[in-house]
């Protein structure tokens, strides 16, 4: 089968893969807005949505029912809606860009999802870990960073195509908020891959590579490192949390004093697009931070995936790898959205004094503290 | 297919250049540059060079535009006023066609005089990350910083000329 | 001490208060002349004193004196004459003062005996104020709150006696709640001549009723309604409509004769639900007649004009028709004073012969006068006319058949019924400016809808050449215009310099131009009216005959 | 005006990080998250309505089934919002409750003004006008949402009455008081 897909023309490939980033994280994200609301209703004692109830599948007997208490019929109806809602523009926006926005904002975190391995197969012929994975470029980690700041463009275009003064504020307060913690977020996975490479020549930025120097064996071989390096672990989080605009960043749409943000004058599919690309957006990000901090594939710290999967077929194994992967990111969005129903927004003024004057030192120091320690474990 | 993909980032590439000068709207300008950025690098991908690619959107697609933009959005560009060409213009705008022209013709002069390195005997610069930062650290690292030095003028600057000084017209 | 007394006025001590009062007057009136009210039922000021409600109950003493030497007796306490108080209440009604009289009017006693007659007359009543149309206005609630004792001792069945009896076509009567103060019976007798009520039965069972083969049908007879001071008589036209409480009252004047008799128009949102009587003594006492008390139906009556055009088109039309030069105008005596003196005003703008129909009808001496117009002699002091106005126009006929006159405008008047014929009215241009529709307004060329006496403001003279004032109580028909509007454009559209149609601006005009009206505005007419000098016409010949206040002058100079 | 500084216990290290409260949050959220639902799904589970509950005005009959309003049209008085309009009718006097004598005609509440004071009911000397348990009220015009007399009684039902005066009333008719 892969030789069949090897043996197609280089455009059908690139289709083909376009074609499962968006399989993969469409779904994803309406599966997280149903997540969302789902979660929040059961955080605030809630049963949340579980009235819609489709004409065929809502009568299927247990199934039907349990569908209809998950809200899964409401995530269809929603779809729909968006979709056949009428297409409103308001008359003062710059048509161009207000059109151009929500596709800015998602073809950057479609594209993202190329360069994330999804799970690891055991290669019989080289009998190593292969990774799953659309894209294996060498500089993964940079590539998932330069594409993600794109997305950045959309809120803004969003926000100064619509001409309006609230969505005004919440594009510049994200392209502010964006570059600000954009930085501590680089700082903080150097240490990550100070580790990974060893001194010489060849140096890599691949997630796969990373993950692959968390399943090896002995103390430190086998540790994840989050808790290697907590503190990069903990101002990546942040920072991630800050990029994806979600609580308690969500300085873009704050809806409580910005009506809706850079979305205000957006409606029907195109704000849908918007929320598609939020959620892929944390999807990516989680996966990300799955990869670099907890292990990726591997199902327990110190237990690599590759003895487990060794015997088993490939798809078996491939599969196994892809789920626990899978499952460590899906607890990060829960983590997500848990985070945003349990804190408080901040304000403006301390998400930037946040970001320049706390975060961004610690990562600094925290980059000397690593690469002065690493160097001292390296030399030893 | 590699080739038609260079035209295409070519093509891009210059399309938005040239925009990015002859458009009165400072955003489409600012968004034209980014588009161009873009095409810069697709051409460094299409060189191998995905370090330089990546870099290259991150770097300055990522944060210096959006600084930019940012900037532009907050000090409210009016289209500004065409002002008649006063004698500095011209003379400036000579100098400039001069240096130019000056250019144009070393190029052209230049064709195929250009010893190109042998394929495949050398990597380079900016296709690996280690040597990336080998060369960044030893042989170009005064070249680093004076330009470093420079934006941070040129930065000031920027500052100096969008402030308005109002208020201060006496102290003029 | 008592002061030396007036010739007519007799000084009398009320609550200890001094109050000099004219010979003749009762302790109730006296008192009410020092702000005391003394409660009572039977009693009312306009007829004879019965006695027999005993609510009025008051304590009464006079200055005790040495029966021997007719000295006076003093109290060494407070050095004034001793008092010999009576040691049993009196009725406040039927005692007449006389000098150096002392009442007391809220001693312990008086309180007592008002709890006790109170707690008698409750005794039998069936306390459905929530369904009693007096609800509101009734002197047995308001005694009950003020001078009751708040319970009841009487435990056992009630009596219930019939509830929906007719006296007559337009009163019933609820006999539960009748507590036998005799007012009907009195004004029936005294007021109306026609003597039909009685109390048959005794005590508890005491019923007022008519006479056999009698009923209560005079013209009068909603009179009996109103001073009944409790639910027992209601008016079968208002019974049950709405809550007095609702009801806004306007001040306005009885149109059916020229008596003017003074009333109140009840209204609530634009609907006028009942004309009551408003006293004045100079004119109609607190009564009036029945037949005056239905004329609020013509507001939403089924033949009232509706506006087909805006009011500046129609008029458009009217004044184009009326600049002729062959025009007569017929006004009207039911047209207030203001739309007179403009009618006038017209006429003479335009050289136009001006008429007014005359309406007779029996005089039946009390309320209702001969001539029918409540406003003849408002057309006399404008101008309009100079003689009597006739029931018959043939001076109009003969002009129109001469061909004399080819414009007509009616103010209001059905010229059918002033003997115009049909073929007359043909011949003519017609314009109509009025508020119902009538075989005039079918052949007019041009109609200007107009409004009644309940929907406008305006002054009305009596037969005693008493200015009376009536105000609009409610709004008038969408699209329908004031006749003063109306009148005033058109003399406008006429060539006439504009001088406002608002009452306060017609007024000036008036008293500038009128002699008889001179120095007199609407708003200094008082609301009882005000006499203005008739003498200039005093020579005519007006049909009256006496009538409650009046006596026709030829009377007086005959007797 | 005197001002009383408030002393405030420094933070801790641990607290000016924030994380040990965030955390701490995150469980409780976590533990509210496992909890079962606080609330009620509506349209199948209703709340318990309270004694007293003042939902719609209704008109109540008494349990002869006899209308008890008499349009005396004091709850038209009270009401402050003007919500009630009553026209007052004569009941006929060869009818069965012919000794009541007075029924409203019509009888409207506009539920768009209605403000659920309460203050017919209280004003009401019949008893015939009650706030019940109702609370939703909804409707697609404004027509709708005049309850009409027919529409009151419908949702007033019957009510235990408790005075049975216009019963007493006509049992004293039928046993003659007022005759001799």
């Amino acid at each position: 089968m892969i030789d069949l897909y090897l043996s197609l023309p280089i455009w059908v490939q690139a289709a083909i893969k376009g074609l499962i980033a968006i399989g993969f994280l469409i779904p994803v994200a309406g599966a997280c807005s149903l997540a969302e609301r789902k979660v929040s209703a059961w955080i605030q004692g809630r049963p949340g949505p579980n009235r819609a109830r489709a004409w065929g599948l809502g009568y299927i007997p247990i199934l039907g029912p349990i569908l209809q208490r998950l809200g899964v019929f409401h995530l269809m109806a929603d779809g729909a809606k968006f979709v056949f809602k009428e297409d409103v523009v308001p008359g003062h926006v710059n048509k161009f860009y207000y059109y151009l926005a929500p596709l800015v904002a998602l073809v950057p975190s479609l594209c993202t999802v190329v360069v994330v391995p999804f799970g690891a197969y055991f290669d019989a012929a080289s009998e190593t870990l292969k990774p799953l994975i659309l894209a294996d470029v060498d500089v993964g980690i940079l590539a998932v960073f330069a594409i993600g700041s794109l997305s950045v463009y959309a809120l803004i275009l969003a926000g100064w195509a619509s001409n309006s003064k609230y969505p005004f504020l919440g594009g510049v307060r994200a392209s502010a908020q964006l570059i600000s913690y954009e930085l501590s977020m680089t700082l903080s996975v150097i240490p990550v891959f100070l580790w990974v490479n060893a001194p010489g020549p060849e140096a890599t930025l691949s997630l796969f590579a990373v993950v692959e120097s968390q399943s090896q064996a002995g103390l430190f071989g086998g540790m994840w490192f989050v808790f290697l390096m907590p503190m990069c672990a903990f101002i990546f989080l942040v920072s991630l949390f800050a990029e994806t605009n979600r609580q308690p960043f969500d300085m873009p749409e704050s809806e409580a004093d910005l009506v809706g943000g850079f979305h205000t004058e957006y409606g029907e599919f195109k704000w849908s697009i918007f929320f598609v690309a939020e959620y892929a957006h944390m999807t990516i990000g989680s996966a990300v931070f799955v990869l670099l901090f907890l292990g990726g594939w591997n199902p327990l710290p110190w237990v690599p995936l590759e003895p487990l999967i060794a015997g088993l077929p490939v798809w078996l194994g491939g599969l196994l790898g892809a789920a626990f992967f899978l499952g460590k990111t899906f607890f990060f969005i829960f983590l997500f959205m848990w985070v945003r129903w349990t804190l408080p927004r901040f304000r403006y003024d301390q998400v930037m004094r946040l970001g320049w004057q706390k975060l961004l030192p610690l990562a600094i120091a925290n980059v000397i503290f690593y690469a002065l320690a690493i160097a001292v474990i390296e030399r030893s | 297919m590699a080739d038609i993909l260079f035209y295409i980032f070519a093509a891009m590439t210059i399309g938005s250049a040239v925009a990015v000068v002859i458009n009165p709207n400072a955003v489409n300008s600012a968004l034209a540059f980014l588009v161009g950025l873009l095409g810069v690098s697709g051409l460094f991908v299409l060189l191998d060079s995905f370090l330089l690619a990546v870099l290259m959107i991150l770097v300055y697609a990522g944060a210096v535009v959006a600084l930019f933009l940012f900037i532009i959005m907050l000090l409210d560009m009016q289209g500004g006023e065409r002002k008649p060409f006063s004698r500095p213009t011209a003379v400036a705008g000579f100098i400039g066609a001069a240096l130019l022209a000056v250019c144009a013709t070393s190029l052209l002069q230049g064709i195929g005089a250009l010893e190109t390195a042998e394929a495949g005997s050398a990597i380079g610069v900016g296709a690996n990350l280690k040597h990336y930062a080998d060369q960044l650290f030893t042989t170009y690292l005064l070249p680093v910083q004076v330009v470093g030095f420079l934006l941070l003028i040129a930065m000031l600057g920027v500052i100096v000329l969008s402030k308005k000084f109002e208020g201060l017209e006496d102290i003029k | 001490m008592i002061q030396p007394a007036q010739p007519d006025l007799v000084t009398v001590y009320i609550d200890g208060k001094e109050i000099a009062v004219p010979k003749g007057t009762n302790v109730i009136e006296a008192a009410k002349m020092v702000g005391t009210d003394v409660p009572h039922y039977c009693y009312h000021e306009k007829l004879s004193v019965a006695g027999n409600c005993r609510m009025c109950l008051i304590e009464l003493g006079m200055p005790m004196a040495d029966r021997a030497t007719r000295e006076p007796i003093m109290d060494p306490e407070t050095g004034k004459q001793k008092i010999n108080w009576i040691p049993r209440p009196q009725i406040g009604c039927g005692t007449t003062v006389v000098p150096g009289m002392h009442v007391k009017t809220q001693s312990k006693m008086v309180k007592e005996c008002r709890e006790g007659v109170m707690e008698f007359l409750l005794i039998n009543h069936p306390l459905d104020c929530p369904i009693c149309d007096q609800a509101g206005e009734c002197k047995l609630q308001e005694q009950a709150t003020g001078y009751g004792r708040g319970y009841s001792r009487f435990i056992e069945q009630k009596n219930v006696k019939p509830k929906r009896t007719q006296l007559g076509p337009r009163v019933t009567l609820d006999d539960e709640r009748c507590v036998l103060c005799s007012r009907c019976i009195r004004f029936s007798q005294e007021v109306a001549k026609d003597d039909v009520l009685g109390f048959v039965d005794r005590g508890s069972y005491s019923t007022l009723t008519c006479y056999p083969g009698k009923e209560l049908s005079n013209n009068y007879s909603l009179n009996t309604v109103d001073i009944c001071p409790v639910g027992a008589l209601t008016s079968t036209d208002f019974r049950f409509k709405m809550r007095v409480w609702f009801l806004k009252q306007t001040d306005s004047i009885d149109t059916e004769s020229s008596v003017g008799a003074n009333t109140v128009v009840w209204s609530r949102e634009g609907e006028i639900y009942r004309i009551t009587p408003r006293q004045n003594d100079e004119v109609n006492d607190t009564w009036m007649a029945d037949s005056g008390r239905v004329l609020y139906k013509e507001v939403q009556a089924d033949n009232r004009l509706k506006p087909s055009s805006e009011l500046a088109t129609s008029v458009s039309a009217a004044a184009s028709l009326l600049d002729d030069g062959n025009v007569a105008i017929v006004g009207s005596g039911r047209s207030s004073v203001e739309e007179q003196f403009l009618t006038a005003k017209l006429a003479k703008k335009i050289g136009a012969a001006s008429y007014v129909v005359g309406r007779h009808g029996e005089g039946d001496g009390i309320l209702i006068s001969a001539d029918r117009n409540p406003n003849t002699r408002g057309a006399l002091v404008t101008g309009l006319i100079s003689e009597l106005p006739t029931t018959e126009l043939s001076q109009l006929a003969a002009d129109i058949d001469a061909g004399k006159v080819t414009t007509l405008l009616s103010v209001g008047e059905d010229l059918t019924a002033a003997g115009l014929s049909d073929e007359q009215l043909a011949k003519v241009n017609l314009v109509y400016v009025g508020s119902h529709s009538n075989a005039t307004s079918a052949a007019a060329t041009v109609i200007i809808p107009t409004l009644t006496v309940f929907e406008k403001s305006g002054t009305f003279i009596n037969q005693q050449f008493r200015i009376q004032k009536f105000k609009s109580a409610v709004p008038g028909l969408k699209g329908a215009a004031d006749d003063r509007v109306v009148l005033a454009s058109l003399l406008e559209k006429l060539g006439d310099e504009a001088k406002g149609s608002d009452l306060a601006s017609v007024w000036a005009e008036i008293a500038e131009t009128v002699p008889a009206l001179s120095g007199i505005s609407y708003a200094n007419v008082p609301k009882s009216g005000l006499l203005i000098d008739g003498s200039a016409w005093s020579g005519l010949d007006f049909p009256e005959g006496e009538s409650l206040h009046f006596k026709p002058a030829t009377a007086e100079a005959s007797a | 005006m005197s001002f009383k500084t408030v002393e405030r216990k420094p933070l801790t290290l641990a607290e000016r990080t924030y994380v040990p409260q965030i955390l701490n949050g995150l469980s409780h959220t976590f533990k509210k998250m496992v909890k079962p639902n606080e609330t009620l799904e509506y349209p199948e589970a209703r709340p318990p309505i309270p004694e007293g509950y003042r939902g719609v005005p209704t008109l109540v009959k008494d349990p002869n089934g006899r209308e008890k309003c008499v349009s005396c049209q004091l709850c038209e008085f009270v009401c402050p919002p003007k919500a009630i309009r009553i026209k007052p009718g004569e009941i006929s006097a060869d009818a069965d409750t012919a000794h009541v004598e007075k029924a409203p005609q019509e009888f409207d509440i506009d539920m768009l003004r209605c403000i659920y004071c309460g203050l017919c009911q209280e004003v009401c000397p019949e008893e015939a006008i009650w706030l019940q348990n109702v609370f939703s009220v909804s409707g697609y015009t404004r027509e709708e949402l005049v309850n009409d007399k027919e529409r009151l009684y419908e949702l007033g039902g019957t009510l235990p009455d408790e005075h049975f005066k216009w019963d007493k009333k006509k049992a004293a008719e039928e046993a003659g008081n007022g005759a001799h």
